[in-house]
């Protein structure tokens, strides 16, 4: 609940040009679910390859949210490098 | 046969303007069309006959008429000119098609299709062939000139040593092209001004200048942009409230002219004399017949130690850019018609229709065939 | 040591939301994504000392695959084609998501009637932004091309989604579930995602990612519940909550109720009145519109008869070095007859103090639209009206108008509804990259400039 | 027995000013002092005499002089009002010193104390007496003006329904009181300005108004506020430097004048020669020579399609505020010595005495004795 | 209960940092001081359930007693009397301190010797801030008129403090100490606080009430400790420091520093160097300016030659708007000569658009200045320079200025030390009501607009 | 310590115009003293004039401090509300 609550208080005031680079900010945030994957494939059986492959998987799809996430999170708001320093 | 465009000098005195300027004729010649210039025709407009690149100069203004397809002028051509025309050719500038049933029969006699661009129907497309704004925009500026030029006073306020000046103030009556330049003009130079017209929706034009509108509650919204005559009842009520702010101004400017009629009496004789001594009234309308009861087109009068000022043909006074932006004009009226060096007239087209004044002998023109009684 | 662990996901949760709250301002957007990446890392390695962990050569394999092949990705793909990675990489989330739950069902640990529905709500929300995202990324990057839908659709979705929930309660039920329930459980879900999806074409894509995201977030949310992970918890719930509204926001942007998005889609049936002009008016904030031109490198105002009216010269004029301060281009183009006067703009400008050679006139500037970043149009109307240019029916065709249109993007300035001088209505204002902000000139431009303020850093 | 302060009518052509308006002869008149003016002296400055409140009016110019003790003037009296002047009696005005040794001969015959206002030491705490700096300020903002009025182009942009007039470039020559003015009225007109002074801190007053300097990289940085005349080789390097500007601009405005001494030329006619077609120049220094080659006093002249203008008395085209402005200086500079109704010249007061050109038969001015080699 | 009450003391410490931290800005002062306010009440009632209590109705009596008396004292005094009524309620604080050391001492209730400490330190910062703030009284309500000093002032200063000290480490020593030793002990505290504060006088008092106050503070701080409440500690402490750093901020904007206020008070020797002109001058910052203008009733602005050059015209005429959104009649006045041309800054004002009913000439407004709450004077010199006035040797003597000098508070804007044209120096800036504001024109009224806004709610 | 730094922290940054009202507000602050004196005062033995003396004179000091702190300071503030309202 609380949690929830604090999603909308953090983006109550969000310019437009951030949509994309916010939407894609918290797709990167729950590629947090990298970590539950990690937890699952550790405590998978060993000896059980479905398992294994399901939890391979998992880790596999987290990682590439994670990164993949940080990456064009990050490219995005390169752009609000202050030019300033540039201008001045 | 390339199309020949004919410029003849202007032959009234105090014409300055040509109809013409190098850089428009460049744009004709690269439609195809050549041009024939009367030598000396852009001296009082500072324009040298070697400024026209690649253009026929002809000796007098009869070469050039009896040679172009299509004359161009600024005033209307004397009739020896006309005569000079060949027959079928096309002539257009400002014709004062009201003015003179004779010139008009002999164009029609001659079978010139003239366009008189006074005619011009005022849709937005038709804004940039608008000679009537172009050349008010540079006589509403010039009223302000002369207004503050010849004012025994200060326009803005100055701050000097022993002292300070209140700034002048400045009304201008009447707020269509040349009236809002002037208005705008004025502010510039630094004086309060105010202004009046009987179109309602001026107000917010002349606040937008920062100006005051002079509310007298009387309004006169006509058709097509131009304002209609006003009935005798509101012309008292409105000379009422006005005469109030005409005596407190430092100096006056009137604008209001209805095209083709007399222009309306809005200053009486009374209210000048209630003006402050020192005053300045600039009557723009003065060829026209004046806004302003004792102005003399042409002349100035000190009427009680108020100074009337009736300046003619005052885009004159600025030739290169008037001529500049009425060259423009023409261009942009005629150059749809240049297809490959020919003229090719479209009457579908509402703007040229709407223009005509004579074509094939007969006057096209309702309205001025009314006034002409043709 | 397990509860130093909890204590750091804790952390790393809050971090989350700080960097997520960073990222909703441009002043602090980067920190924001640079803090999450860090309690990302932080979250990673933690995890490795968790108790009782094993496979971890599986593990480090999957990360490193899957880590390289989404970075590598990521970095080299085109600026323009941002939208689909993100779709994409949501979609693994997703997937990661329905892969925990389906491990989860695999190993059968039973963990109480609320886990287990938890789990396979999150595998079900999982799933279908798994292949909804997958079927965004299809339509983005061109792959499929058409929108098609099913003829009854609607019902479609219904019906899936009905067996979808029947599959989920048999497998909450069944402690250990057969596997062929669980393997038609997802197959369902993965069928419901697409066919949601494929139906949503064109200017509401983002929309749709942003909504996928918002349940990929849920999904992950749940799924923590199940491991008891706080990390997973606070930040699934956080982005749900965040995504859920951000897609709202979006939505409005664009002016199209979430509802219609995914139900009426725009490629589908008429869009009803009989209005000439398409599209619709889409309105934005002062603090949109400034921090758009602040991060822009070429804006061009122009000025029309709406600016002399409000008086508001200076305060365009302001607000213009202001943005050159931010090292952004800012230009003045004066149409011919723009306001009630010849040099009505020239006037003001002047009065303004605006230097002469930042003005130019639509013969000079008309050719550059196309390279401009944003148009402010102030108070202009007719003058930009591109009806002049097509609707031979129009009192102002055959008027050249400046092309802000073909800017990309165009900003304007207005009070309401009011018409310009010729009375009809401006097709500019239904465009795409047109919205409208609306304000007496001289109050609005005023607040622009407040938030451009704020954001100079 | 009270002062009494006579007031002539200005007898020279044009003079439009007057020594006095009514709100300072109110002023004297709240000092004990008593006033007689000519009828109709004010009348074209548009006061007339019924302005004046309690004053004396006399029929002519002779009998305002013989009856008064201190007499004001703005143009220097003819020799038959100063010989109908009271010996003893005090003559202030702009007295032109160095303009004619018979005028101070008859001074001094006449035991006349005269203050000539171009004398005046400028200080800080005269400067609400420097008749220089207030008619200066008029005649700058005139003769932009002028400038504006003569030019055959718009001051300011325009962009209007087929185009775009580009700003008229400006050019002022002597950015003293006079040419600061010029400056900052031809930039509200909306021209561009360039603006070039020999005194190399007048850089950053021309760009205080927003106009740019002109460096030719010469100074002629004088003393007490006035600059001193250059050497030829600077007159030259000066010149080649300018040459260029002034080949660039519409309009050219000079006002470099050195106060008793010829003009400088700056503007050769070579340099006017290479100036645009339909350029304009006023030359303000024209009453002493003019710095335009060229020029003459009171008259327009064509060059080359140039037009050069040199007005002459330039306050008096505004003489209601040029008036005000001279009265208040001359109050400012009289009304410290007049104690209950008595002149009392204090001769300790460093800008009296420097102001003084006459008193008890001597030439007091040092300055001008050697110009006038008495 | 015990621990519940704990936490209340915690609480409302925390609310009084975060009402003195509101009270730092003048956006949220009056929040700042009504938070701190229910604090204060919540603290008094909780303190009631304290285990233990007796003396009910004694306690009541005072409380109703001395919060009545000063509440009616605080309503009825004049606005010009505040500061010496900060001084007198300050004293009371720092008497109950010492109160509390006092009773501490006479319950005997020894308490270790860090406690003694604190005990003995708090009683006599709290006997010196006593004492000294009622001299500080004394002498601003003109009961005291004349500032003495004693012949070896210095050295009787410490030789009171060594006594103080020694009589104090008896008190400490001596588990109970004899009633002669603390009353001996409280005796020199108060003398030694009185006859420091004696010398100082005029400009240097609020300072030195401001250094009582902190010493206040500590006082509490240190009895709060003795007595375990959480309350005291914290506030007091915190007093102690922000106190310590506000006495040192009034001091530089004085440009006096806190060594000199006590130990070389104004009215004592000689200033030193012999300038012809006398006092300092005073810098400030653009927040102060933009705090001052902003919630002053009447601005009036004084341009010079210094503003054409800076081109500051329109960034002046912006604040000038800032602050009439805000309430205040903010006026122009324009000196004969300012600038360097007749009607310079006419022609500037009109180029930034200021309306002509605002601008007003020297015989207009000169009389007005005493009614003025601040003028500001941006970049003139000569034209605001008393010297003109008084100094007949002086090149500008006997030219009219604007009596700037006569408004309440006056701000000069100007980059550095530079002299006007005259080339003399400018006797306004030394003057008590006089704040130089660095910086080009442009630049600083820029910032200056940035802190108004900022001020704005 | 901690509080101290809190005390600098807190007004780093304060106009000129508020150093008296800050000041001020301060001053009433450490007018919780008066719950140091209540407790003093409430701890006293009953039985000796001196204690309860001390104690009262303690009480009665700090209430004043408290009560007029905060009437000065509040008054001192009242010129602080936005007069925007007043003047749109
Ligand atoms: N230049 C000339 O010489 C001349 C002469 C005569 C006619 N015209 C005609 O005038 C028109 C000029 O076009 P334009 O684009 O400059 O103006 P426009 O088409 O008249 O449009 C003005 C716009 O400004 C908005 N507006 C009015 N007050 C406003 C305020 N206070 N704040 C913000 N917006 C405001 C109005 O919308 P809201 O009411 O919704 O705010 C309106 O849409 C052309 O049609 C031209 O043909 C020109
Ligand atoms: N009005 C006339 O007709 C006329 C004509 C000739 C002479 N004068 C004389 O000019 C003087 C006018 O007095 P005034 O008070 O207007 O000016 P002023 O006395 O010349 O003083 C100008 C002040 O502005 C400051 N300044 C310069 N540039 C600045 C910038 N960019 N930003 C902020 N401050 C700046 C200078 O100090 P910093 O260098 O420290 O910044 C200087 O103290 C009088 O002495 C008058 O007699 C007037
Ligand atoms: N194509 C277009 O859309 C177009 C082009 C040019 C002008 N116009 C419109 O037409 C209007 C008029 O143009 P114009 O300058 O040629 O006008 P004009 O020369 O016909 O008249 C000048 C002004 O005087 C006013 N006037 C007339 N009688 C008056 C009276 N008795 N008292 C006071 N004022 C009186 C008129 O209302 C008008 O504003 C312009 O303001 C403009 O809005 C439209
Ligand atoms: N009391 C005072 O403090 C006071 C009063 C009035 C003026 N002044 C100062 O005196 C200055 C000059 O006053 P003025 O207007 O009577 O000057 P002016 O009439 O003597 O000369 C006009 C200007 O022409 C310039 N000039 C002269 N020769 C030139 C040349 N060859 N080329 C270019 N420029 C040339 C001069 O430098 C001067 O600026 C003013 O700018 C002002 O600063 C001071």
């Amino acid at each position: 609940m609380l949690a929830a609550f604090t999603g909308y208080e953090v983006i109550s005031r969000v310019p437009v040009i951030l949509h994309t680079p916010l939407m894609s900010g918290s797709n990167f945030v729950h590629g947090v679910v990298l970590v539950g994957a990690m937890v699952v494939l550790g405590h998978a059986d060993p000896a059980d390859p479905a398992q294994l492959a399901i939890g391979f998987v998992a880790v596999f799809l987290g990682a590439a949210n994670a990164a993949g996430g940080y990456v064009v999170t990050e490219r995005m708001l390169a752009m609000f490098k202050s030019k300033a320093g540039g201008a001045k | 046969m390339a199309l020949l465009i004919g410029v003849p000098a202007e032959e009234i005195a105090g014409e300055r303007r040509l109809s013409v300027v190098p850089d428009v004729v460049k744009k004709y010649l690269g439609l195809g069309a050549k041009v024939v210039i009367q030598s000396g025709a852009g001296h009082a407009a500072h324009l040298r006959d070697d400024m026209f690149a690649d253009v026929q100069v002809a000796a007098s203004g009869a070469d050039v008429c009896s040679t172009a397809d299509a004359v161009l002028c600024v005033q209307p051509p004397s009739a020896e000119l006309i005569a000079a025309m060949k027959p079928g050719a096309v002539l257009l500038g400002m014709l004062q098609p009201w003015s003179s049933a004779e010139r008009a029969q002999q164009l029609m006699e001659k079978q010139i299709t003239s366009f008189a661009l006074e005619l011009l129907p005022r849709i937005t497309r038709s804004q940039s062939m608008d000679v009537l704004s172009s050349q008010g925009a540079v006589a509403g500026y010039e009223c302000a000139l002369i207004a503050a030029d010849h004012s025994p006073k200060f326009f803005p306020m100055l701050t000097y040593a022993a002292g300070t000046i209140r700034p002048a103030k400045v009304l201008v009556i009447g707020a269509g092209v040349a009236g809002l330049q002037a208005i705008a003009t004025a502010r510039r130079i630094g004086a309060m001004v105010e202004a009046y017209d009987v179109r309602p929706e001026t107000r917010e034009q002349i606040e937008s200048l920062g100006a005051k509108f002079v509310d007298t509650g009387v309004s006169a919204a006509g058709t097509g942009g131009y304002a209609r005559e006003l009935t005798d009842e509101e012309k008292a009520k409105q000379a009422e409230r006005l005469a109030k702010a005409v005596a407190q101004c430092d100096a006056l400017i009137t604008t209001a002219a209805i095209p083709g009629k007399k222009a309306p009496k809005i200053i009486t004789a009374d209210m000048v004399a209630r003006m402050k001594p020192g005053a300045v009234v600039v009557d723009m309308a003065a060829d026209s017949g004046g806004n302003v009861d004792g102005t003399v087109a042409g002349e100035k009068t000190w009427i009680n130690d108020v100074l009337l000022i009736g300046p003619t043909n005052i885009a004159s006074r600025m030739p290169v850019h008037a001529s500049e932006m009425y060259a423009k004009n023409l261009f942009n009226f005629i150059s749809p018609f240049i297809k490959d060096g020919e003229l090719v007239l479209d009457w579908e087209d509402e703007v040229m229709a709407g223009c005509c004044l004579t074509h094939a002998g007969e006057l096209r023109h309702a309205g001025v065939r009314q006034v002409l009684g043709l | 040591m397990s509860a130093l662990i909890q204590f750091a996901y804790f952390g790393v949760a809050v971090v989350f939301i700080l960097g997520l709250k960073a990222m909703s301002s441009p002043v602090t957007a980067r920190k924001g994504i640079v803090w999450a990446g860090y309690a990302m890392i932080a979250a990673t390695l933690v995890t490795f000392y968790t108790p009782g962990m094993q496979n971890y050569g599986l593990m480090i394999t999957a990360i490193v695959l899957g880590g390289g092949v989404a970075w590598w990705s990521g970095r080299v793909v085109k600026m323009t084609d941002m939208p689909q990675m993100v779709a994409i990489y949501n979609g693994m989330g997703g997937g990661a998501a329905a892969a925990i739950a389906a491990l989860e069902f695999a190993r059968g640990g039973a963990h109480g009637v609320t886990a287990s529905t938890l789990a396979v709500l999150g595998a079900l929300i999982g799933s279908v932004a798994f292949s909804g995202s997958c079927i965004a990324f299809a339509k983005l990057q061109g792959i499929m091309t058409k929108a098609w839908r099913l003829p009854q659709q609607n019902l479609v979705n219904v019906v899936l989604a009905g067996v979808a929930v029947v599959l989920g309660l048999a497998i909450i039920v069944t402690e250990t579930p057969p596997s062929i329930i669980v393997i038609a459980f997802f197959v369902v879900a993965l069928v419901l995602g697409a066919i949601l999806t494929t139906p949503i074409g064109g200017a509401d894509m983002p929309v749709v990612i942003s909504l996928l995201n918002a349940f990929t977030g849920l999904a992950v949310g749940f799924e923590g519940y199940v491991l008891g992970n706080p990390a997973l918890i606070v930040a699934g719930i956080v982005v749900g909550a965040s995504g859920t509204l951000l897609t709202q926001l979006m939505a409005k942007a664009m002016n199209r109720p979430i509802r219609n998005v995914i139900f009426t889609p725009l490629s589908g049936a008429a869009a009803g009145g009989g209005e000439a002009i398409e599209g619709t008016m889409k309105e934005l904030s002062a603090l949109d519109a400034a921090s758009v031109m602040r991060y822009a490198s070429k804006v061009v105002i122009v000025p029309g008869y709406g600016m002399a009216v409000a008086g508001a010269q200076h305060k365009v004029w302001e607000m213009a070095q202001l943005l050159e301060e931010g090292g952004v281009e800012v230009l003045f183009a004066i149409h011919p007859v723009a306001g009630r006067m010849p040099g009505h703009m020239n006037v003001l400008l002047a009065e303004a103090g605006v230097p002469y050679d930042k003005i130019f006139d639509m013969e000079e500037i008309n050719a550059d639209f196309p390279q401009v970043d944003v148009a402010l149009v102030i108070g202009a109307n007719d003058v930009v009206n591109p009806v002049a240019r097509t609707d031979k029916s129009s009192p102002i065709y055959g008027m050249p108008i400046l092309n802000v249109d073909m800017a990309h993007n165009v900003i304007v300035v207005k009070r309401g509804q009011g018409a310009g001088y010729s009375g009809i209505e401006n097709a500019l204002f239904y465009k795409d990259n047109c919205r409208m902000l609306y304000g007496s000139a001289q109050q609005i431009i005023g607040e622009v400039i407040t938030h451009v303020k704020a954001l100079e850093v």
